[in-house]
Formats: C-alpha cells, structure tokens, sequence
C-alpha cells in the first residue's frame, strides 16, 4: 500500500515537473519582454508552439541517421529522469536512490552527447558549430558543477539529494562561505548549461555565436517539440535543484500527509515564480559575451567551486 | 590444482605460437591459430571468475625452471584470479575479433606467433609469484607485443614506434629490475613470500616505490613516460592495438598493484601525494593529446592514457586511506581502481575493434577522410556508440560507474588527517570531473566525425560492414559494457576478495541490496541504481515516441539539409576533427601545445585560397625525450673519434693505463 | 750472494736502464739501431753474469741469443731496411727529446718507488733487479709512444723485452726463461715483423704507422 | 671409454696439434674443411670427457672445476665455428678472396689456435700459460691478416702490436709473481705452478702481488679487450674471416679473462693484498660505457658487434669484480651466454655480409623479408645479446644488476645507464638490418643454419632452465672466485 503512494507521488512529481515546464519558460519570455518594454508573447505560448509542432510533419534531411531521429526522444528521456530526481515538494520520493546528484549530473551529460551528436549528424556547418561549442562549454561547466557537488556533499556528508535537503533544513547549517560561493558557482553553471543570456541567447537565429540553436537548427515538427520541451526542463530542473539544496523550506518530508504535499506544492510554484524573475532580471540586465571569454567565465565558476571546496576544511575545522 | 591448470594453458598458448611459425602458410591457418588461442583464453577466463567466484585459498607451485636456486614461483590468488580474468577477457574477444578481421593480414607469419606468445606472456606476468619469473614473462610480453607492433614493419613511423617502444619497454623493465633488487636484498631473496616478509626502512622502500612508478608507470602509460604509447599502439594491427591498449596496460597497473600494495607493505601517506598528482596530470593531459589527434586510432591510445590516470586516481586515494587506516575508504578506492580496470578494458578493447573495422572497411584511419559511416555499416557504429558512451562515463552504462566509485572515495577524503590531502584530494577530483567531460567532448568528436555527417572520401562512402566473427566480438563487449553498467553490483561482489587482500576490508555486499542498487557507504549518503534509471529512461523515450506516432503526427519527409538557408553539398564544408576540437585548443592548447594558429588570408580581388595552419609541440617530447636522443648522440659523436686513432696513441693509452695504476699503487700506502 | 756479485750484477743491471735512458735520447736511426745492439749486449752480459753467479749454465743460452739474435742480427736486418726504405734521415719524436728525457726520469722514479714497498725479506737483488727492469720495460714503453716511425717502435718493443728478460733472469732459479727469451726474440722480434714489414713495404712504400692508419676501416 | 676419460685432458692437446700438422700438409681444401670439423669434434668429445672423470693436477697440466667449463665451451664452439667455417670458407674461395693455399694455412692455423687456447687453459703453470696465449696471439693475428688488403693488414698490425706489448706487460706479471712465489715455494717449475700458487699465496709478499697483478689485469686484459686496451679488437674482428671473428669474440677472449681470473683467484687467496675488485669495477664500467656509445656511431656490421663484446667483456669483469656469490655465479653464466650468442650472430652477421656483399649497416635493410630464416636468426640473436628474455643474458643480467643495486646503489647507475645505452643502439641497428624496404642483393643464401640455430636454442634453454650439475658447478666456481 506504502509502496504504490510512493509511486503514485513519484508519478505525480513527474508529470508536475512536464507540465510546469513549458509555463516557466513562457513566464521568463513574457517578463523579459516587459522588462524591455515589449508586450511578450503570452505566458501559455511555449504549449502552443509544442502542440504546433509535434502535429506538424517532421521534415528531415536526406542523409540523416536513425541516431538523429531517436535522439530527441532519448534528449528529452534523459532530462526528464534527471528533473524527477530532484525533489521538488517533496524529500525522500520512492526513487530518489536510484540516482544521486552526481548521476543526475551525468544523466544531463548524456542527454548532452546526443544532443552534440545530433548536431553532427546531418553534417553541416551550423551543427558542427553548434556541437562543438557546446562540448566546449559542458567540460568547462561539468567540473564546475562537480566541485558545488563536492561542497554541498562535504557540507551535507551525503551526495543524495534528499539527504542533503534534509541537512539543511534540519540542522542550523549556519550561513557558510564556502556555500555562499557554491551558490555563485551554480547560478554561472546554471546559466551556462542552460544556454541563457551571457553565455548563449535562447532567441537567436542565424547567430555566428549561438550554440543551442546551431545544434538543433535541421530539427522540425516533433522532434523539436521534443528537444524544446527538454530544454525548459532542464531550466525547470535547474531552477528546483538550487532551490532544492539552498532554500529546501516546504519540502514534504518522506512518508508525510497530503496536506504536507500541498504545502510542498505550493512553495515549489513560489520558488519557481522566484527563481523565473530573477532569471529574466539579470538576463535583461546584462548583455552576451564573445564565444571565447566564456572559457574565464566559467573557469571562474570552476574556481568559486574548489576554493568552496576548500573552505569546507576550514570552516569545519573552526 | 587451478594454477596447474593456468600454467597448462599458458603452456599451450606457447605451443600454439610455435604452431603458427608453420600453421600460417595454411588458408585457414590464421583462423585456426586465432580460435585455438581463443579457446584457450575462455578456459583461463573460466579458471579466473570461479576462483573469484569461489573466493578459494591462493594455489601455489614450483617449477624447476627459472633462477636454479629459487625455481620458478606460480601464484594464483584472488589479485592475480581478477588480473586473469580481465586479461582474457579482453584476450578471448580480441582473438575472436581476429578470426574475421586477421583476414586482411597481408603478412600473418609477422603475427601469428608473436600474437600467441604476446598473450602467454601477460598471462605469465599475472601467474608469477617470483621477481624472475615475473621480470621474464613482463620483458618477454614486451618483446612480443614489439614483435607486433613491427609487423607493419615497411611503414617509416612504424619502425620509429617500435624503436621508442622497445626502448622505454627496457627502461622500464630496469626500473623494475632495480626495484626487485632493493627488494629481494644482497643474498638474491627474489621470492615473492620472503620478499612479502621482509622488514624494510621507509627511505628504501620510497625508492622502490619511485623505481615501480617509473617501470610499471611506463608500460601503463603515465605522464611523462607515455610517450611510446600513442606511437605503438595504433601501430599495430588492430586486434593487438586492442590488446596492448585494454590489456597490457592493465597488465602493468598489475604489476604496480602486485609490487606497492601487496610486496613493499604499508604505504606512507606522502606516496599518495606523487601518485595523485601524476594521476591527476595523466587524465586530463591524456585527455587533451587525445582531443587534439585526428588519428582514429591515436586518439584512442590518447584516451588509454587518460584512463590508466583514472586508475591510478583510485589506486592513489587507497594507499591514502590504507595509510590512514581507514580500510573501509581504501576497499571503496580500490574496488573503483579495478572496476574502472575492467571496464577500460571492455570499452577500450570495443572501441579499437570498432576502429579496426573502419580501417579494414576504408582503409583510413584520418578521421578528415572518413565520415557518414553510420549509413555504410549502421552495426559497427551502432557498437561503436555504445563504446564512446561508456568511455565517456555516462549512464547507464559502466564507465560511469567506475568513476562515481572513484567520486565517492574522493568525497571520503576529509576524514584523511593530513592536510596537503584535504585540499589536494578535491582538485583532483576537479581534474577527474575535467577529464570526464573532455572524455565526452573527444568521443562526440570520435563518433561525430568518424561516423555522422558526410563522407569526407571516396573509400568511406564505399565502405562495407564488417564479418561476423569481428561484429560477434564487439557486440559481446557492447554487452558487457551495459551488464556492468546495469549491475555493477555483482561485479563489486566479485572483485571483493582481491580487495579484501589488498586494503584489509572490503565493500559492504551490494548484491543483496534492494533493487540491486550500489551503496558504496550508506544508503543515506550516496547510491546508484543504474538499470533503473536505464528502465526509467527507456520508458519514458518509448511512451513519449508512441505517444507522439499515436496521437499527434506520424508523416515524415525527406528533403535537403536546411543548414538555415545556406546548404552546401560538399562533404569539405562539414566541421572535421580538428575544426571540431578548435574551441578546446583555443583554450587549453595555447599552454600546453604552445599552439600557433597562423591565418593567411588573401586580399580581396585575390583569387589564390586562404589558409589556415595550426603548429603544434609536444612538449614533453620536445623537453624531456628529445634532448636525451641529443645528449647520447653528442657524447657517441665526441667519443666516435677514438677508434681511429694512431697506433701510437693506442700504445699511448696503454701505458698511461699503467702508470696510473702504478701511481695508485704507489700511494694506495 | 757476496757482495762483488752483487755489485757487479748491480751495476749490469743500472748499465741497462742508463742505454734505455741513452737510446730514448737519440734522434738518429742508425744511432738508435747502434744503441740498441749495445742495449742487448749489456743484457748478455749482465744474463751471462747471473748464470756465472747462480750457476745454471741453460742461461748462458739466454746470453747467447740476446747477443746474437738481438745484438747483432736484428740490428743488421733493421739497419739494411733502414737503408732499403732510405728512411734513415727522418725520425721525428713526437714530443721534445728535453720532455722525453724528463719523462723517462720520472718512469724510472716511479718503478723504484712502487718496488720499494717490498718487504726486505724478499732477496735484495730480486729487487733491485725488478726496479730496474721494470724502468727498463717503462722507458721501452715510453720510447714506442714517442716515436713516430715503426722501426724505432720495434726498438722500443725490443728493449722491453730486454727488460723482461732482465727481470726473468734476475729471479732465481727461473724456469723456462730461456724458452721465454727464445720465443720471444725469436718469434716476435724476426719472424712476424719481418713479415710484417715485408707487406707493409710492398703496400705503401713505408713503415711510417701514419701511413697504416690511412685507412680507418669504419671512417666515410 | 675409461682411457679416453683418463688421457681426455692430453687428448685435447693432442688431437688439434696432430690435426694441424695434417692440415698443414694436406693441398685439398675440401678434405680440409672436413678434416677440421672432425678434428674440432673430437676435441669436444674429449673435452666433454672431461666432465666424468679428470687427472689430477699434473706439473704442467690442471683440470679444476674453474677450467673445465671453459675447456667444453671452448670445444664446443671450436667445433660449431669449424662447421660453419666449412661453407663459410667455401664461398670466400668462389669468389675468389682466398686461394687454396691460403685456405690451407687457413685450416693449419685454426687448429694450432685450438691448440694454444686449449693449453692456456689447462696450463697448470702461469709461465706455460704465458706461452700458449702469446701463440694463439700469434695465430689469430695472421688469421686477421689473411685477406691482405690494406685494411686487413692495418688490423693485424695493429692487433699484432698492442697484443705483443700487452702480452709482454703480462710476462712481467708473471716474472713478479714467480718471484714472489719463489722464497715461499723455492726455486724451480714448483714456483709457478697453481696448485701450489694458490696454496702458499698466504705467505706471498703482498706488495709483490699487487704489483704483478696490475701487469697481469692489464696484460692479459688487453686481449680481453677491456678500455683503453681494446683499440685492436674492433679492426681485427672486422676484417679478419668471420669465423675468426667469432672465434676471437666467443673464446679468444674468454680464455684471456680466465688467466685474470686466475691470478684473482691467486689474490683472493692473500689477506694483505688490495683487493682486486675495485681495479676489475672500474675497468669493466670503463668498457661498458664506452663501448656501449661507441655502438651508435658504426657503419660495419662486424665492427659494431665488436664493440658489443667489448661492452660485455666489461659487464663480465664488472661481475667479477664485484664478486660474492650472486655476481660470481652471474659474470660466468654471462660469459658462457656472451660467448654463444656472439658467435651465432657472427655466423648470422658473416652469411648476410657473403650475400650482399658488404658489411656496412647502409646498404643492408629488410633481411627478414628477403632471408627469413637468417633475418630472424640475427634479430633473435640482437636480442639475445641485448639481454632480452627469455634468453640467457637476461638472466645474468638480473642477477649482475639486481645484487649489484642491492648491495651498492652508485655502482649499479652506471652499470644500468651503459646496458640501456648499449641496448638503444642494439635495436637501432637491428630494426634497420632486419625490417623495413628491402635493400641489396636477395640471391638466396647458402648457409649453415644448424651452428647458429644451435647456438641459440643452447641460450633460450639456458634462459628459462639451466641443468643441476651446470649450476653446482657454477656455484663451486663462484666460490673458488671468493
């Protein structure tokens, strides 16, 4: 009995994540657009332009592989899974064992390599462009993440995400300086991964310096509903995972009643709403960089990560 | 008696090379020699998993063979029982592999015997329980694997290869040598128990353990004594490139094992800090000379490289723990160190298959000249992708296991007292996560140019798929990469007794944890579980594509690339290898390769093509190898001129001998 | 043995290294070949001397030969090449004769002081004898390093084995000395060389060694 | 049998002197060749006697455990150089380098140099001992100048001079330690005879015995061919016959090392005296350096493995001089292998220059694809020789360096920096001889395989395994060495 709720939780979260997806991304365009003064497309736009398209016929280039037809899918498989590991509204989901921040990490690394991989497949410039800096940006970014992953574990004595949410409720973890600079370092991966304004602008066409776009510009009709659809996610996945690990306050503690659920629910939204604002805010605030200053801007990211890492040590042993 | 056994077949491998020295003039003879050899691979594989398995007591003998006085030792515990298994693993699919592709052999009586000899030889190194035995079959395989690598003797490089291969290969073999006789002491003590036994001072036993790192390092591949390895191993025949990339280094991470953790005692904890760093450097300069090759075949040894640096990353965080005393986060280092061992040598083995079926196919091995490969032989590539997955430690597959393990003891790091560790075990943990992601970076290039796009010449556009003894192989490995990525957990339990024998503790049980997932620690602190998440994402890619063709379109159509407007038809607008890796020279390689980019671009109205050239150095080969060549060739030119001096002057030489002599006698008193 | 013996062998002896000396002064052929057949002569003598004095006639033999063989025959031989080749006015010494000399003084210090740690028990005149001989064999030495041309080598040769033959005699009751000296001067010193000269002769037209090492089989 | 047994060690006098007198007088050169395999053969078998039963030491002659390895040795590879030397000599007459007379003289000298090895060797008396090493001085050096060509000529010369004053350097040697001998033993044959040499050395006059062993290390070590004595080995190996060639690498060279390690054994035997091993250290790394960079530069294939004997006659007296049971046991196991493998390659090395009519390394390439059976016979003697498993050197090797670095570090530096530098050029060398385009004539050979592959099979075998009786005797011998 136990068991199937914990399922039917863990379900819930993963249609919530697929569905509240789309809407944040429509809510950061709409509130840029204001920010400059523009009306914006409506906030429930990103659903439309999804539904358009997976109706529309995918038109494919003739030399295309099967590897650029399942691609997407398993993109967008790959992202999903990531973004239903990360609580949420609620710790100690059924599966969140299965995987911890490391592989959650790494499951976005997979769906990347497809991604890279379907940029080369059809064999043109742009994707080659697009792949190639892409894979430049992730090996500058992952160690980045890798080394937030080392202080919050070191922090938290755990790489499992609920664990970790629950430290930092429980304990009276204090403000640290090592997690103030984590929380820089993965607001920069954050914005990097995701391909957000400076690093890449995600409404850019026949842009020398655009990345994301490059990449996907041969998809049409469901497969790039599909790839769209993983990229909101994946901001979505970003979004929770900092609010997961800084501000974990309202999560559902394993095992609690459907009323801690809505509670949890509900400051999720919040935090979403929170997170989408301050977003949209710095993007408009500032402007792209060249390709190549994003190698110092993430390695400060890198950097902001270790010496997080290591003043755990310090800080542990005062 | 299993070590009987063992010994049996390495024995009959012995006698399978002599065979081949007349079998070869048969048709069907290098078939013939490659299965037997395959077969009798299997059968010590077979010995290997159930001694493993079994978790049974060393099973020792004697021959009356070897140093007169000593005999031959042959040991078989659970350490040499895991080393055994993974070399025949790897040696079983590669001879299977051969079976088809040893076809295209144009010379087989340069293979044939060398090939079976070359693989009684690693097997001889893991059996031997004296330093003789072991120094012979290590310079033994060593002389057979350079047999091999000269076996394409007429091309100039190759030559080239095979003379820096045999040469660090003796270097090594010395530093070896030497460090055998620190150990084994004045009176000749070789034997692995007495040297087991014997008390030693810390100053002696940092030496031995600087002599190992050089001797077992070259042969596995460390910076800065890599230097043969990318020259050698893609000179070869593919097969044995497989060979002497997946398994002979593991061989040599053997004998490192075999020596420090096991002969010299317990560690200090400062031994960690040099390992660590050459690790840490290994794995990601590894990875870099890999990112910036656009040899198929090199870029793999490259990445060989690298990931002997991840090896030794566990291996350097176990003789931290151990030293320590924390036995419990030493079994969790050493099982990720063989974890990784065993999958290096299924993926890496995988891919040089796969790079031999290309180079079979088209003849190439400049990734600039092939491409679109996916379409001309869809099973090679679709192996060949599972290969590059693994290696770029993703899930679900192994790879990616073996290096979470590798991050989990890194994250036990702060219980380690000293200091220097504290704050060098997180960076190189960075350097670990950098390779990683270079990892995948270099295998998307890999894979993307070698098989997406279009095909950059006429031989990849004729390509044909390869025979099925040679996909058999491969997609035997493409399966075990996934098994173990899926259930790593039976892999942990297996490896257990050889860590137990090493680090004094072992892993806690995964097999019955729930769900078959891997707990290294705690549950509460870190697991895995990777066929779940493989079952997850497997459902949800199926259910959203059925749910897409079922409710929403199905049409499909086929028309020119898009290319946002601008469509080219020539392959040559395609991005190549090293168009591919320019953002990650651009970064790193202005450093480390002193990289010189030089643009010529014609003025307008100038009709003559622009130009763009990249010079790069391999500096440790400029700094390190080079000026030795010089240095020797100078002192052989400055003493050349005294074999053609006058008579006289011999005479001369002579008697200033004599009265030099006579001068010491003169004042000995 | 009483003391005139001893003098008088003493004094065979010393005449030795002083021709060795002498002969390493000379910058004449004809001078050296004279020299050197005195050479061997004192030698016979101071042979003679010691079969007088330990009474083992077979030394006379040793006497015999030297003064034959060394004394008279190979200085002829060498004498008529010498005139043969018509080399008899070059001798060039590779270092100054002042420098030679020198050198020679100090081999001859040097031998004394090596003998001299002998235990005094040992027979007194087994080591002066052995002093001797051994700056005899040390000038010999030194003479072949300082002269270019091949018959002042073979001298030199010759006058080492003077000083061999010297210090076989010397020790009592030595065995064998006369088959020694009799392979020696014999074999060596007429036979092979001989031959030797013979070819290089008919090769290229002199003994100069200079000449012989023209070609350095491994030189481009 | 029991007579042979009894009179074996006579007979390995007796039968190569008989034989060169017949050589001598015999015009045929067929006959001969085959007259001299037989005559080598019999001295193995007698040689091989030796083994069951041996005299006691007699006035002149002495068979002790020390010599009898050399003896057999000696014998065997006499007798595998003879065959050899067979089709060898054959082809030097076809085309035309040799005329029958020479071959005869040939043939005569090579048994009286089989006889003068023979004698050193069993010579129980240092005087005799002298003699019959300055005869097969002699022997070899007109053996060396056998072709008359000027180069030919300028080796014997050379060879003929610096050995004539090295072997008189040794009779001074010899002179001192009579002399030193005689007020213990008394006057007469006793004084130097080694039975009672080495049983009275206590009492020798120490200073005496240093003295002679610095004329006798650097006599008898200029037929060893050690630095700065060795300028006459390189020329003679390279043009002189190949067969002498090996004879002179393979046993020549031995039989000199066994005379200083006699008298080693004589110093070992006195406390006063300064110890021999320093001397022996400093000249074996001497050689071992120097000819090891000497490899690099060559362009003769004979030259270059010249100087490789050089460069093991040095590891061998190294060995020697650091003494000790391990190192002992090691330099005598390394000289039997050196003295194998060497001449299997000189007989690898003088077929391939017979067919491409050269010895220079630049116009020899791809043997193994144009002759691969003689191809792979030299590169697996190159191995060899470059200590490379699982051949014989390999193992003194191991056992030189490993104790060496065991018991002093520094020492084993140079020891290893020469060995690697040597092995370096080694492999240069062969991997252009032996791979690559092929380069030159590819008429097929007529060889002798079976004395080379003999030879190398012994090296592999004694590689991996070495008999019981073999290693006691080693043993015993290394002890005797102290």
């Amino acid at each position: 009995m136990a068991l199937i709720r914990e399922l039917l939780v863990q379900g819930l979260q993963m249609l919530l994540v697929l569905a509240l997806a789309p809407l944040l991304t429509g809510f950061v365009r709409k509130l840029k657009a204001r920010a400059v003064g523009r009306q914006g497309p409506p906030v429930l736009q990103p659903y439309r332009e999804l539904l358009r398209l997976v109706r529309k016929e995918a038109v494919v280039a003739e030399n295309a592989s099967w590897l650029f037809r399942a691609a997407p899918y398993l993109i967008f498989a790959g992202i999903w899974i990531a973004a239903a590991l990360v609580p949420t509204f609620a710790a100690g989901l059924v599966f969140s064992w299965s995987a911890d921040l490391i592989a959650i990490v790494a499951l976005l690394g997979s769906a990347r390599f497809f991604l890279a991989l379907a940029g080369l497949d059809v064999g043109t410039s742009f994707g080659g462009i697009g792949s190639s800096r892409e894979m430049m940006i992730a090996s500058l970014a992952e160690p980045a993440m890798l080394m937030i992953v080392f202080t919050i574990a070191l922090i938290a004595g755990s790489t499992q995400l609920s664990s970790v949410a629950t430290y930092t409720m429980s304990h009276e973890v204090g403000l640290r300086v090592s997690l103030a600079l984590a929380l820089v370092a993965l607001l920069m991966v954050a914005i990097a991964e995701n391909g957000r304004i400076p690093i890449d602008n995600p409404a850019t066409h026949l842009e020398l310096t655009m990345v994301h776009e490059a990449m996907v510009l041969e998809y049409s009709g469901r497969h790039l509903a599909m790839i769209e659809l993983a990229a909101s996610l994946k901001l979505l996945l970003y979004i929770s995972l900092i609010a997961c690990i800084f501000v974990p306050w309202g999560l559902a503690p394993a095992g609690a009643g459907l009323g801690a659920f809505a509670l949890g629910v509900a400051t999720y939204v919040v935090k979403l709403f929170v997170g989408g604002v301050i977003l949209a805010l710095f993007e408009t605030a500032i402007a792209k960089m060249r390709v190549f200053r994003y190698a110092e801007f993430l390695g400060a990211a890198l950097m902001l990560g270790l010496l997080a890492t290591m003043l755990v040590f310090v800080s542990k042993s005062l | 008696m299993p070590i009987a056994a063992a010994l049996l077949c390495v024995l009959a491998l012995l006698g399978i090379a002599a065979a081949a020295v007349v079998v070869h003039r048969l048709r069907a003879g290098s078939a013939l020699v490659y299965g037997a050899a395959a077969a009798v691979n299997a059968v010590l594989l077979a010995i290997g998993l159930v001694f493993l398995l079994r978790g049974s007591d060393p099973s020792v003998t004697k021959l009356a063979m070897g140093l007169p006085w000593l005999g031959a030792h042959f040991r078989l515990d659970a350490l040499s029982a895991a080393f055994l298994a993974v070399v025949n693993l790897g040696s079983a699919a590669a001879s299977l592999y051969a079976i088809g592709y040893g076809r295209h052999e144009p010379e087989p009586a340069r293979v044939l015997p060398f090939y079976a000899a070359f693989l009684a030889g690693m097997n001889l190194v893991v059996l031997a329980a004296d330093a003789f035995s072991f120094l012979l079959s290590w310079e033994f395989m060593s002389l057979a694997s350079w047999a091999l690598v000269m076996s394409h003797h007429r091309e100039r490089d190759n030559a080239h290869a095979g003379y820096v291969y045999i040469v660090m290969a003796s270097i090594g073999t010395i530093a070896l040598l030497l460090a055998f006789g620190l150990l084994a002491g004045a009176e000749g003590a070789y034997g692995f128990d007495t040297i087991r036994a014997a008390e030693r001072t810390p100053l002696l036993k940092a030496i031995v353990l600087m002599l190992v790192l050089i001797g077992a390092g070259s042969k596995a591949g460390l910076v800065p004594l890599h230097a043969w390895l990318p020259l050698a191993h893609p000179a070869a025949p593919s097969h044995v490139s497989a060979l002497m990339s997946g398994v002979m280094t593991k061989v040599a991470i053997y004998g490192f094992i075999r020596i420090v953790f096991d002969l010299l005692g317990p560690p200090e904890w400062w031994w960690s800090v040099v390992v660590l760093l050459l690790a840490g450097i290994t794995a990601v300069l590894g990875l870099l000379y890999a990112l910036m090759e656009r040899d198929l075949k090199r870029l793999l040894a490259y990445s060989t490289v690298e990931n002997v640096g991840i090896v030794f990353i566990g291996l350097g965080l176990a003789m931290a723990f151990r030293a320590n005393g924390l036995n419990g986060a030493a079994a969790l280092a050493l099982t990720a160190a063989l974890l990784h061992v065993l999958n290096h040598t299924l993926f890496k083995s995988l891919l040089f298959f796969g790079a031999g079926a290309v180079l079979g196919a088209t003849g190439e091995r400049d990734m600039e000249r092939l491409g679109g490969l996916i379409r001309r032989m869809p099973k090679t590539a679709f192996v060949f992708l599972v290969g590059s997955v693994a290696i770029s430690a993703l899930p679900p597959l192994n790879g990616f296991v073996s290096e979470w393990l590798t991050f989990q003891a890194i994250l036990l790091s702060p219980q380690l007292p000293q200091w220097v560790l504290k704050f060098l075990v997180p960076a190189i943990g960075a350097m670990l996560a950098l390779s990683a992601a270079l990892a995948a970076t270099c295998f998307v290039k890999a894979f993307g140019i070698t098989f997406l796009g279009r095909a950059r010449s006429p031989a990849a556009a004729e390509a044909v798929e390869v025979d099925r003894w040679s996909l058999a192989a491969m997609w035997g490995f493409a399966g075990l990469c996934a098994v173990v990525g899926l259930v790593p957990g039976l892999v942990i339990d297996a490896l257990a007794p050889a860590v137990g024998m090493l680090a004094g503790a072992r892993m806690p049980v995964q097999s019955d944890v729930a769900w078959w997932s891997i707990v290294p620690v705690a549950a509460a602190r870190s697991s895995y579980n990777g066929w779940l998440v493989f079952v997850f994402a497997a459902c949800s890619a199926g259910l959203a594509a059925v749910l897409i063709h079922r409710f929403a379109s199905r049409r499909l159509r086929r028309a020119p690339a898009w290319d946002c407007g601008f469509p080219d038809p020539r392959p040559a607008t395609q991005y190549t290898a090293s168009s591919f890796a320019q953002p990650i020279r651009r970064v790193f390689g202005t450093n480390v390769f002193r990289a010189r980019e030089r643009i010529d671009m014609p003025a307008p109205g100038d009709m003559r093509p622009g130009r763009f050239r990249v010079r790069m150095h391999d500096q440790i080969w400029d700094r390190l190898y080079a000026p030795t060549a010089a240095a020797v060739d100078y002192i052989a030119r400055r003493l050349n001129p005294l074999q053609s001096l006058t008579i006289r002057r011999y005479l001369s030489l002579v008697f200033f001998a004599l009265v030099s002599m006579l001068v010491v006698l003169a004042i000995w008193r | 043995m009483g003391k005139l013996e001893f003098d008088i062998s003493h004094l065979l002896s010393g005449g030795m290294v002083l021709v060795s000396l002498v002969l390493l002064y000379q910058d004449r052929m004809f001078a050296v070949l004279r020299f050197f057949a005195g050479h061997a002569v004192v030698l016979s003598f101071a042979v003679g001397w010691q079969a007088f004095v330990q009474d083992k006639p077979e030394l006379y033999i040793t006497a015999l030969i030297a003064l034959a063989f060394k004394g008279i025959i190979i200085p002829l031989a060498l004498y008529r090449i010498v005139v043969r080749l018509g080399i008899h006015r070059e001798l060039e010494n590779v270092v100054g004769v002042g420098l030679t000399m020198l050198g020679g003084i100090g081999l001859i210090a040097l031998s004394l002081i090596v003998i001299l740690p002998l235990t005094t028990a040992a027979d007194p005149y087994a080591r002066e004898d052995l002093a001797f001989a051994l700056s005899v064999v040390m000038l010999g030495l030194l003479m072949m390093i300082t002269r270019r041309n091949a018959v002042s080598q073979v001298v030199g040769f010759m006058s080492i084995e003077n000083g061999l033959i010297l210090a076989a005699t010397g020790a009592k009751g030595m065995p064998l000395v006369v088959e020694i000296s009799v392979a020696f001067s014999v074999l060596i010193a007429f036979i092979v060389i001989g031959v030797f000269l013979f070819r290089i002769r008919e090769r290229f037209d002199s003994v100069d060694i200079g000449a012989l090492d023209r070609s350095q089989g491994d030189q481009p | 049998m029991s007579w042979w047994t009894e009179n074996a060690a006579a007979l390995v006098l007796v039968i190569p002197a008989i034989g060169a007198a017949l050589l001598a007088s015999l015009p045929n050169y067929r006959i001969s060749a085959r007259l001299n395999v037989l005559a080598t053969g019999l001295t193995l078998a007698s040689a091989v006697a030796l083994v069951f039963g041996r005299p006691e030491a007699g006035a002149y002659l002495l068979v002790d455990d020390l010599n009898v390895v050399f003896v057999i040795l000696n014998a065997f590879v006499g007798f595998t150089t003879s065959i050899f030397s067979a089709t060898y000599i054959a082809h030097e007459l076809e085309t035309g380098r040799l005329t029958p007379l020479y071959l005869r003289f040939y043939h005569a000298m090579y048994q009286v140099l089989m006889f003068a090895m023979n004698l050193a060797l069993l010579a129980n008396n240092i005087g005799l001992m002298w003699v019959a090493i300055e005869v097969s001085t002699l022997t070899t050096v007109l053996m060396v100048g056998i072709y008359r060509t000027p180069a030919a000529l300028e080796a014997a010369w050379k060879y003929f001079i610096l050995g004539s004053v090295g072997i008189a350097l040794a009779l001074f040697g010899t002179i001192i330690v009579y002399v030193a001998a005689q007020p213990v033993v008394g006057p007469g044959l006793d004084a130097m005879a080694w039975t009672n040499l080495v049983k009275h050395g206590v009492a020798f006059d120490p200073a005496l015995l240093n003295l002679a062993f610095v004329f006798l290390l650097l006599g008898y070590g200029t037929k060893v061919g050690l630095a700065p004595l060795h300028a006459w080995l390189p020329n003679a190996h390279a043009e002189g016959p190949t067969p002498i060639s090996a004879v002179l690498s393979g046993l020549l060279l031995n039989v000199a090392l066994h005379a200083v390690l006699r008298f080693k054994m004589l110093m070992a035997t006195n406390a006063e005296v300064l110890a021999p091993g320093p001397m022996m250290i400093t000249m074996g790394l001497v050689s071992l350096i120097f000819a090891a960079f000497m490899l690099y530069k060559r362009r003769d294939i004979k030259r270059m493995f010249a100087y490789s004997s050089i460069e093991h006659m040095g590891i061998i007296t190294f060995a020697f001089g650091m003494g000790g049971p391990l190192a002992n046991f090691a330099g005598l196991l390394h000289m039997t292998m050196h003295s194998l493998t060497k001449s299997a390659i000189f007989f690898a090395v003088g077929h391939v220059a017979q067919i491409k009519g050269t010895q220079r390394f630049s116009e020899i390439r791809g043997l193994t694809v144009t002759h691969p059976v003689l191809g792979w016979g030299l590169v697996l003697g190159v191995v060899a020789i470059a200590g490379m498993p699982p051949l014989g050197i390999f193992m003194s090797e191991f056992l030189v360096v490993s104790s060496t670095f065991a018991r002093d570090p520094l020492l084993a530096i140079p020891l290893v920096a020469g060995i690697l530098v040597s092995f370096g050029a080694l492999f240069l060398r062969v991997n252009g001889l032996a791979f690559g385009e092929p380069l030159g004539s590819t008429q097929p050979a007529e060889a002798s395989y079976v004395p080379l592959f003999a030879h190398l099979a012994l090296v592999a075998v004694a590689g991996v395994y070495l008999p019981a009786p073999l290693v006691a005797w080693f043993q015993n011998v290394a002890k005797l060495l102290g």
